[in-house]
């Protein structure tokens, strides 16, 4: 019995160390493209983190795998071939003190440049442009404050989902949110950030190149945890210019007897309680300002002033863009990204699937508290979008009312 | 609900270990018990562990002349008839030392939440405006006193005069009946003057603080006005001296957590 | 060998948890399930004890044995239960007439009643032997009776205790709380002190006292407590629009000077010596004459007096339609909507919880002021 | 309350009269002495019965927080799972997580602890019998408390930690969060009455010569882990009590509105929540600090090291709570102190792992299963220990904290660590519990395919989680997933696959249990030729476990009475002196005569029973808790009022030594 059993061990060994092996060291490979790669920094802070971190994997794999070598080749050499009962040595103080002392001076050495990098990232001395973000459940609210910088905010701009931002400018996220805590993470720009009710929690970011980066909440919030994203898009400081522009432009009506002349009765009927939009007015001419607090428990909605700009909807989870419109802007090269993504939504590359089906019934589409009796402990207010029971014409004329939000 | 304190809550019973030797206490301790030796087998030098080095062997050896002259362990006992331990302490008072450890954490947890919620009193009456610190000062010295008389009954517990000792633990009891008296009108107090529980972040954290105080303080006394009914009926399982000295550990226990409160709510200005 | 009774009163639990379970899962409702299934527990207990004490009745089951046993030969003692039961039927009764407080007390009374003439009635027939059975009844029912009735002991001496205290004045409060104390001290001490005192004399004082203090209290409750007011707060200022004045108000009144929410604040609102009033925000370094506040999100932000005398800080909002006492709106006649702080003396520092639901475009312009200071203003923007 | 069938005096008049036998109910409240059957179970105060009731409970709640995972890992096999709903998804990971920490892994450890702490420092019982059985009759009902959520309106849904404002009742209308946080509360004073019973019994009741270095590893590790209990289990009291309380009384905490602070609740969970997982693993420890010397046939290298490594891993873990919050903004000084004190604690545990090879350099090593367990512990805690101090540097901390990267890393250090030395124990210790060793053969297919479900379940987490997978996400969605080598799907689908094999491993020993006791011959009385005291009893052990308590003189007693060394100089030649009967047989000979053992009581189940009935109230309807305090009081009464050892004259039948009796005494009539 005693022979069929060495060689279990070396095989424990082996399959332990590979797997260790597989899990720690493989990491340092880069992938392709997951989005919220966190191995992937295309931002100055993102690459402080990096730079510190890889090394610090490389160390623990270092030592993992003496250990799994050493234990690999003891449970081999010293099996039990019959050899007489060992000596009962009870321990050699200096060796223990040695490998005591051995990996504290390892970790001093991890400790000081932790430290470092520490400091750098809770700076805010160095702001040139500062972005509020409020988290509720489950969508993201970006709006910026009037400010110098950025090129200057005269008037507040408040959007959601995608927060654009100017390329190699230090931005300042000031965070915080209306009901639970949330958390603000954009791997390859700045580790996260909760953003928790009542505070406000900072988060440097910078990108360095134009482009889309992903990112994720990524502390529980309740039902739709998984469908809370957001993005943050990178443009050049001429195509920030006009995107603000375009994003501050004074609203225009659409033309009588079409459409969306139609889809906006419809929109004021319908939607304006919640969703604000800026300069829409009713009939006497008496400007719309949404209510969302009596509707709504966090005590707001998305303000859908230039929907169409943006290219996501619904906490940024599904894309107004049809598949290919969506690759073509999320893979474009740093140069041309500017254009591909001003051009906004076309008629043509809506995604008329997931829009339709999230007017159709929303609740359904991503898991929010809508149904009347479970309402009781928020009396009576929805979390999330309710069930709006619109016809399929109705829903026709608000898409294409939509469609012109640009 | 009574909180969370495990059973030692009530009369800690009055647990023998059931260490060999005969239960009834009846017998009196063998003469020659030298508790003291118990000790001398934990002074046995470090040594005990075999440096590297010497055999088994060899340390065995210098061992066994030390164990010769140990009585059995059997008729083994400590002074009070109850059973020998290894640090002399008996299990009952250990355990309850133990317990007052754990219900620091409890109290310091308390004493936190309200220290970091006191100067949030909303739209509610803030700490200055409420407190009456003369009653609260003359409550929080009746409650001193108790701890005096709580003393008194102990030493007569000890001296074994079963007349002085129930009289002080029921002057004990009075005294923190008076106490919570206090306390309950100080609530009801506040309540008509508007700070109600859900008033504040304040009013909840205080009352919440000193409502668990109060509720230790009750348990305090039904544990002593059980005592003087035990006594009395002569009902007390094992050694009743060391039973009283539990129930005045915990009185004094949760006099000094008092002490501790009203210096902080009360004392310091918000 | 249960007896009919007991399969009674067990039929019915069972009877009673099975209907419980089925209106729970067919018809739902948490009332009706919480009702039967509290039924369903009562008519447990009292199978429970019907089956411990009705079976255990040697009558009712061997009726052979019966007939020679002694113990069937004592006759049931005198008892004050069934006049207890009564007493408890009648308070039930009156109570649903007057005040509904005494239904509680009538129900207490005919509860206890009911399981004291139980046990009574059971203990007596347990065994021939008197003695015996007074100590089965002392074993089974002291340590329920023992702790209700300190319970109850300890309770109306709290009771009357704290009323006494609150129909006394404010002064004279602690003055009575503490002759009380010293008198109990005083006792203990003399009966410490004097071994020759019988014990019937320590019994009189003790019980003369106690009647005493209850007495007390029960006078004191009839006459009702000396009035307290409720302490007018900034909460009231703000809803009453008196938000203005400069001068020290009842709410004012020694209303603490420090603030302990340093950790989540949106911003410091400094009143500087010159009489300027700047907003320093998280992130946002150096003075700024205006702060961005989220909408309808709850913020708190602390005012530093840095100026030489005690100011307010008041968060002006606009108006809003006046609302009277019982809360329905009085239409077109507003209200200023303000929100201010208890007065900081020199560098002291106060609190300002509020949110706003209107954005500041429509909800007319917001701005922080300081009553007393024209020159200070932060205006406050809401997207 | 304990009434006495006292036979009563013969003062009846007339003919002697028939024995009248009134009903056994005038006897239920007569003092339990059965010493067979289920009386003997629910009353017992014995530490083996009540060791080997936790065992059995904690390995059933294992099963359920087993089958959670499954269920979770079934959700997110493909990408946009429909498995579980949303809403039962967060049900699902609250309760999983709930069920392994509280429900298995702190009860196994209460198992091991009680069963050989008390055979192990050479005690016949735990300082407290009776508190011994209350805690656990508490630790059940508190579980079954915990899990009536599942049936009452949906289980608790926010998370094993429960963060504020989100454990409000607005964002969690159903009543799972108030079971959750009262059945934890019932669950807490079970283990507050345990740590004090069992630091008591360590301290007070070790036999003569065992002085503190003398004592078993695994007896350090468990009196460690009671002192973390002792003060960690008072911190969520208080955090529970002020959910409990904004959750029913309305209170206001943790909501903001009110000007509250969501970061309190954070902080009193992670004091409580972070000694909490060393109070996880360091029983672990302990049973691995026995298996590996046993089985090198060596003693421990550096036993004071590795004593004061684990009192200090216990000491500096109250030290680093703030490491789980590192993204919550609690000002970069707090992060950067909490970042060193987090990387300090990385040292003892060093020293544990070389420790542990160092007792097997140079030993006799046999591979039995318990070995092979306890060397899988030390190298999957190792890679979990690793991925641990990768994450203690702060700022990498904000990239993977919340992410499957966190999730991989305490399934390594719980799975591999707290698990695998369960199971070391287990196999190690059955003999002595059961009479029978579990079967070798099976234990090794257990134990390989447990390996690699471990690896192939929690492998890909780190792979997933680098790829920025946030935890407790009900659904992931290809946009999200990237192409190529480590897209998320594949890899989650490794882990779904990795989670059955696991189960399969857990099956195939149950399914060893089973046939140990069908088919096993009895056990040698010393199979694995071990060092400890509990070695020196009959498996398994007599009720009053030694019949004369041997006198320590070293370390590894046992096998210092079986080994003389009779080499000179430094050459050693260790001679077998004697075997483990001739040993027993010696205790036996001059065994103590008049052993009287704490007898079986109500009071501890009326006691526990009634706790959760409180609970219930509180959540219900407020008279049911006034009824649920009455049965409170009248249980403590009741115990206080009884002797904890039965009276001689408390006997009606004769005393247990001398066989039980049934029969009752007559009423009215003289003793027959």
């Amino acid at each position: 019995m005693v022979r069929e059993m060495s060689a279990g061990p070396s095989r424990r060994r082996l399959a332990g160390a590979l797997t260790a092996l597989g899990g720690v060291t493989l990491l340092a490979a880069c992938a392709e493209d997951a989005p919220q790669d966190t191995w992937q920094p295309a931002g100055e802070n993102a690459q402080r983190i990096q730079d510190l971190q890889w090394w610090v994997f490389a160390i623990a794999g270092a030592v993992g795998l003496i250990v799994f070598a050493t234990i690999a080749w003891v449970s081999v050499r010293y099996r039990d071939r019959g050899q007489p009962i060992p000596r009962q040595t009870h321990g050699r103080p200096a060796l223990e003190i040695g490998l005591t002392v051995l990996p504290a001076l390892i970790l001093v050495g991890v400790a000081i440049p932790t430290i470092g990098t520490l400091m750098d990232l809770s700076r805010t001395s160095d702001t040139e442009c500062v972005v509020n973000v409020t988290g509720q459940q489950w969508w993201w609210e970006v709006d910026y404050p009037p400010q110098e910088g950025c090129g200057g905010f005269s008037e507040p701009i408040v959007t959601s989902g995608q927060m654009v931002i100017p390329t190699g400018t230090k931005v300042l996220v000031r965070g915080t949110s209306r009901d639970v805590i949330h958390s603000w993470w954009i791997p390859r720009l700045n580790g996260k950030r909760d953003m928790v009710p009542g505070r406000v929690q900072t988060v440097r970011l910078q990108a360095d190149r134009p482009g889309i980066y992903a990112g994720q909440c990524t502390e529980f919030c309740g039902l739709s945890h998984a469908n809370m994203r957001m993005e943050v898009v990178a443009l050049d400081p001429a195509d920030f210019e006009t995107w603000k522009a375009n994003q501050l432009a004074d609203y225009t009506a659409p033309m009588e007897g079409s459409l969306a002349a139609a889809g906006e009765q419809v929109f004021i009927s319908q939607c304006a309680t919640c969703h604000q939009v800026d300069g829409l007015v009713n009939a006497d001419g008496v400007p719309i300002i949404a209510q969302p607090q009596e509707r709504v428990f966090a005590g707001a909605a998305p303000n859908l002033t230039n929907l169409t700009t943006r290219n996501t909807f619904a906490g940024a989870t599904w894309d107004l863009l049809t598949p290919t419109c969506r690759d073509d802007v999320w893979n474009a090269s740093p140069e041309e990204f500017g254009a591909a993504y001003l051009a906004g939504v076309s008629a043509d590359c809506l995604n008329e699937v997931d829009l339709r089906e999230w007017l159709r019934n929303a609740p359904a589409k991503k898991p929010m508290y809508a149904d009347p009796e479970q309402l009781g402990p928020t009396d009576g207010l929805n979390r999330g979008m309710p069930y709006l029971a619109l016809s399929e014409a109705q829903i026709d004329q608000i898409i294409a009312y939509l469609l012109e939000r640009q | 609900m009574s909180d969370a304190d495990a059973p030692h809550g009530a009369t800690p019973p009055a647990e023998k270990t059931p260490e060999h030797g005969a239960p009834d206490e009846g017998n009196a301790p063998t003469p020659d018990d030298a508790s003291a030796v118990a000790e001398k087998v934990d002074e046995i030098p470090m040594g005990g562990v075999p440096e590297p080095g010497p055999t088994g062997e060899a340390q065995r050896a210098d061992d066994s002349n030390l164990l010769t002259e140990l009585p059995d362990h059997a008729e083994h006992r400590d002074l009070h008839g109850g059973h020998a331990t290894t640090t002399g302490l008996s299990n009952n008072k250990m355990g309850m030392w133990l317990f007052l450890g754990s219900e620091c954490l409890l109290f310091g947890g308390l004493i936190s939440t309200y220290m970091l919620y006191r100067g949030r009193q909303a739209d509610g009456p803030g700490p200055d405006q409420i407190y009456d610190i003369p009653f609260t000062s003359v409550s929080s010295f009746v409650l001193l006193m108790s701890s005096l008389t709580m003393v008194l009954a102990v030493s007569s517990a000890t001296r074994n005069d079963e007349r002085n000792t129930k009289l002080w633990l029921t002057i004990t009891a009075l005294l923190g009946a008076t106490f919570v008296g206090g306390q309950v009108y100080e609530f009801t107090a506040f309540y008509r003057e508007g700070m109600g529980f859900t008033t504040s972040l304040f009013s909840s954290s205080f009352f919440t603080l000193t409502g668990f105080h109060g509720a230790h303080v009750t348990i305090g006394i039904i544990m002593l006005m059980a005592l003087v009914g035990m006594i009395s009926r002569q009902r007390v399982v094992g050694d009743k001296a060391e039973v009283v000295e539990l129930v005045g550990l915990y009185w004094h226990f949760v006099d000094i957590v008092w002490i501790v409160i009203f210096t902080l709510v009360y004392l310091i200005p918000a | 060998m249960t007896t009919t009774g007991s399969k009674l009163l067990i039929g019915a639990t069972v009877m009673a948890v099975v209907a419980a379970v089925v209106y729970g899962v067919i018809v739902g409702g948490a009332l009706g399930t919480i009702g039967l299934s509290s039924a369903a527990m009562g008519l447990a207990l009292l199978a429970g004890v019907n089956v411990y004490t009705r079976d255990a009745d040697v009558s009712s089951m061997d009726t052979q044995a019966v007939m020679a046993a002694p113990a069937a030969a004592a006759a049931p003692g005198n008892s004050m239960w069934p006049i207890g039961a009564a007493v408890g039927g009648v308070l039930l009764v009156v109570g649903f007439v007057t005040y509904p407080v005494m239904v509680v007390f009538g129900v207490v009374v005919l509860l206890a009643a009911t399981v004291e003439w139980t046990v009574q009635a059971w203990s007596e027939r347990a065994s021939g032997d008197a003695t015996f059975n007074a100590s089965l009844r002392g074993r089974m029912a002291h340590p329920l009776e023992f702790p209700v009735l300190g319970a109850i002991g300890l309770g109306v001496v709290i009771y009357s205790f704290s009323r006494i205290m609150l129909f006394l004045s404010q002064a004279g409060g602690p003055a009575a709380f503490a002759t009380i104390a010293a008198l109990i001290l005083l006792v203990g001490f003399v009966v410490a002190f004097r071994p020759t005192v019988r014990s019937g004399a320590v019994a009189g004082v003790a019980t003369i006292a106690l009647v005493g203090l209850v007495a007390g209290g029960v006078a004191a409750a009839l006459e009702g407590e000396r009035e307290l007011h409720p302490h007018e707060t900034t909460g009231d200022l703000g809803r009453e629009g008196q938000c203005d004045t400069g001068e020290e108000t009842e709410a004012d009144e020694n209303a603490s000077q420090t603030v302990g929410a340093k950790a989540n604040l949106l911003a410091d609102i400094v009143l500087h010596e010159d009489g300027r009033l700047e907003a320093d925000a998280l992130g946002l370094p150096g003075g700024a004459g205006q702060l961005v506040v989220a909408r309808n999100n709850p913020t708190n932000v602390r005012f530093v007096n840095a100026s030489g005398e005690e100011r307010r800080l008041v968060l002006d909002l606009g108006t809003r339609p006046a609302v009277d006492e019982n809360g329905d709106v009085i239409e077109d006649e507003e209200v200023p909507d303000q929100r201010c702080t208890a007065l900081a003396n020199e560098d002291g520092n106060q609190l300002l919880n509020f949110t706003v639901t209107e954005p500041s475009a429509s909800g007319g312009p917001y701005a922080f002021v300081v009553p007393g200071v024209d020159g200070a203003r932060v205006e406050v923007v809401v997207p | 309350m304990a009434i006495i069938e006292r036979p009563v005096p013969a003062t009846s008049v007339g003919p002697a009269l028939p024995t009248v036998t009134p009903s056994s109910s005038l006897g239920v409240f007569r003092r339990p002495v059965a010493a067979t059957g289920w009386r003997s179970w629910v009353f017992t105060v014995d530490h083996k019965r009540l060791g080997i009731m936790y065992g059995v409970a904690a390995t059933f709640f294992f099963v359920v927080g087993g089958i959670e995972a499954l269920l979770i890992r079934l959700q997110l096999a493909g990408p946009d799972g429909t498995v579980l709903s949303a809403d039962v998804y967060n049900q699902m990971f609250t309760m999983h997580a709930t069920s392994m920490v509280f429900l298995f892994a702190m009860p196994m450890a209460a198992a091991f602890g009680n069963y050989f702490l008390p055979l192990q420092v050479g005690a016949r019982d735990v300082a407290f019998p009776r508190i011994n059985a209350f805690g656990f009759w508490s630790f059940l009902f508190g579980a079954m408390f915990v899990n009536a959520g599942w049936f009452l309106g949906g289980a608790a849904d926010g998370g094993w930690f429960m963060y504020a404002p989100n454990s409000g009742v607005a964002y969690s209308p159903s009543h799972g969060i108030d079971f959750w946080a009262i059945g934890l509360q019932i669950t807490g004073i079970a283990s507050l009455s345990g740590a004090i019973n069992l630091i008591v019994t360590v301290l007070n009741m070790r036999t003569r010569g065992m002085s503190l270095m003398r004592m078993p590893v695994f007896t350090w590790m468990i009196l460690v882990v009671q002192f973390l209990l002792l003060f960690a289990i008072p911190v969520i009291t208080v955090a529970l009590f002020l959910l409990t309380f904004q959750r029913v009384f309305g209170a206001t905490f943790f909501s903001v509105e009110a000007g509250a602070d969501p970061l309190l609740w954070q902080h009193l969970f992670w004091i409580f929540g972070h000694p909490e997982v060393y109070i996880l693993v360091l029983p672990s420890f302990g049973i691995v600090s026995e298996v590996l010397p046993v089985f090198s046939k060596k003693p421990l290298f550096g036993y004071p090291f590795v004593v004061f490594s684990g009192a200090a891993i216990g000491f500096v873990g109250w030290g680093v709570w703030a490491h789980h919050m590192f993204a919550s903004g609690i000002g970069p000084i707090s992060v950067a102190v909490f970042s060193m004190s987090t990387m300090a604690i990385a040292v003892p545990t060093g020293i544990k792992i070389v420790n542990w090879t160092l007792t097997m350099w140079g030993g006799k090593l046999r591979f039995t299963t318990a070995m092979l367990f306890a060397m899988g512990l030390v190298v999957e805690f190792t890679i979990g220990g690793l991925s641990g101090v990768t994450h203690s540097v702060a700022p990498s901390d904000t990239q993977q904290t919340d992410t499957y990267y966190i999730v991989a890393h305490f399934h390594y250090v719980l799975f591999g660590g707290a698990v695998l030395g369960f199971f070391a124990g287990f196999y190690y210790w059955w003999p002595k519990v059961f009479g029978k060793c579990l079967g070798e053969r099976l234990g090794k297919w257990n134990f390989w395919v447990m390996i690699v479900g471990l690896n192939l379940t929690f492998g890909p987490m780190h792979i997933v989680g680098l790829q920025g997978q946030p935890r407790r996400m009900y659904v992931h969605t290809e946009s999200r997933a990237g192409e190529g080598f480590f897209n998320i799907t594949f890899w989650n689908f490794a882990a779904s696959v990795g989670a059955f094999i696991i189960a399969i491993s857990v099956l195939l020993f149950l399914i060893n249990i089973w046939h140990t006791h069908r088919t096993a011959p009895p056990a040698p009385l010393d199979p694995w030729d071990a060092r400890t005291l509990e070695w020196m009893t009959t498996n398994p052990p007599k009720a009053h476990n030694f019949d004369s308590v041997p006198t320590v003189h070293a370390l590894d007693e046992f096998f210092h009475r079986k080994y003389e060394d009779v080499g000179e100089g430094d050459e050693h030649d260790l001679r077998r002196v004697a075997t483990a009967e001739e040993l027993l047989a010696e205790q036996e000979a001059n065994a103590d005569h008049h052993i009287h053992l704490p007898s079986p009581s109500y009071w501890p189940v009326v006691l526990a029973f009634a706790l959760p009935i409180v609970g219930f109230g509180v959540i219900y309807n407020h008279l049911i808790a006034v009824v649920g305090a009455s049965i409170v009081v009248l249980a403590m009464f009741g115990w206080a009022l009884e002797p904890s050892v039965a009276l001689d004259t408390d006997y009606d039948p004769p005393a247990p030594d001398d066989g039980p009796g049934t029969e009752l005494a007559t009423v009215g009539g003289g003793r027959p």
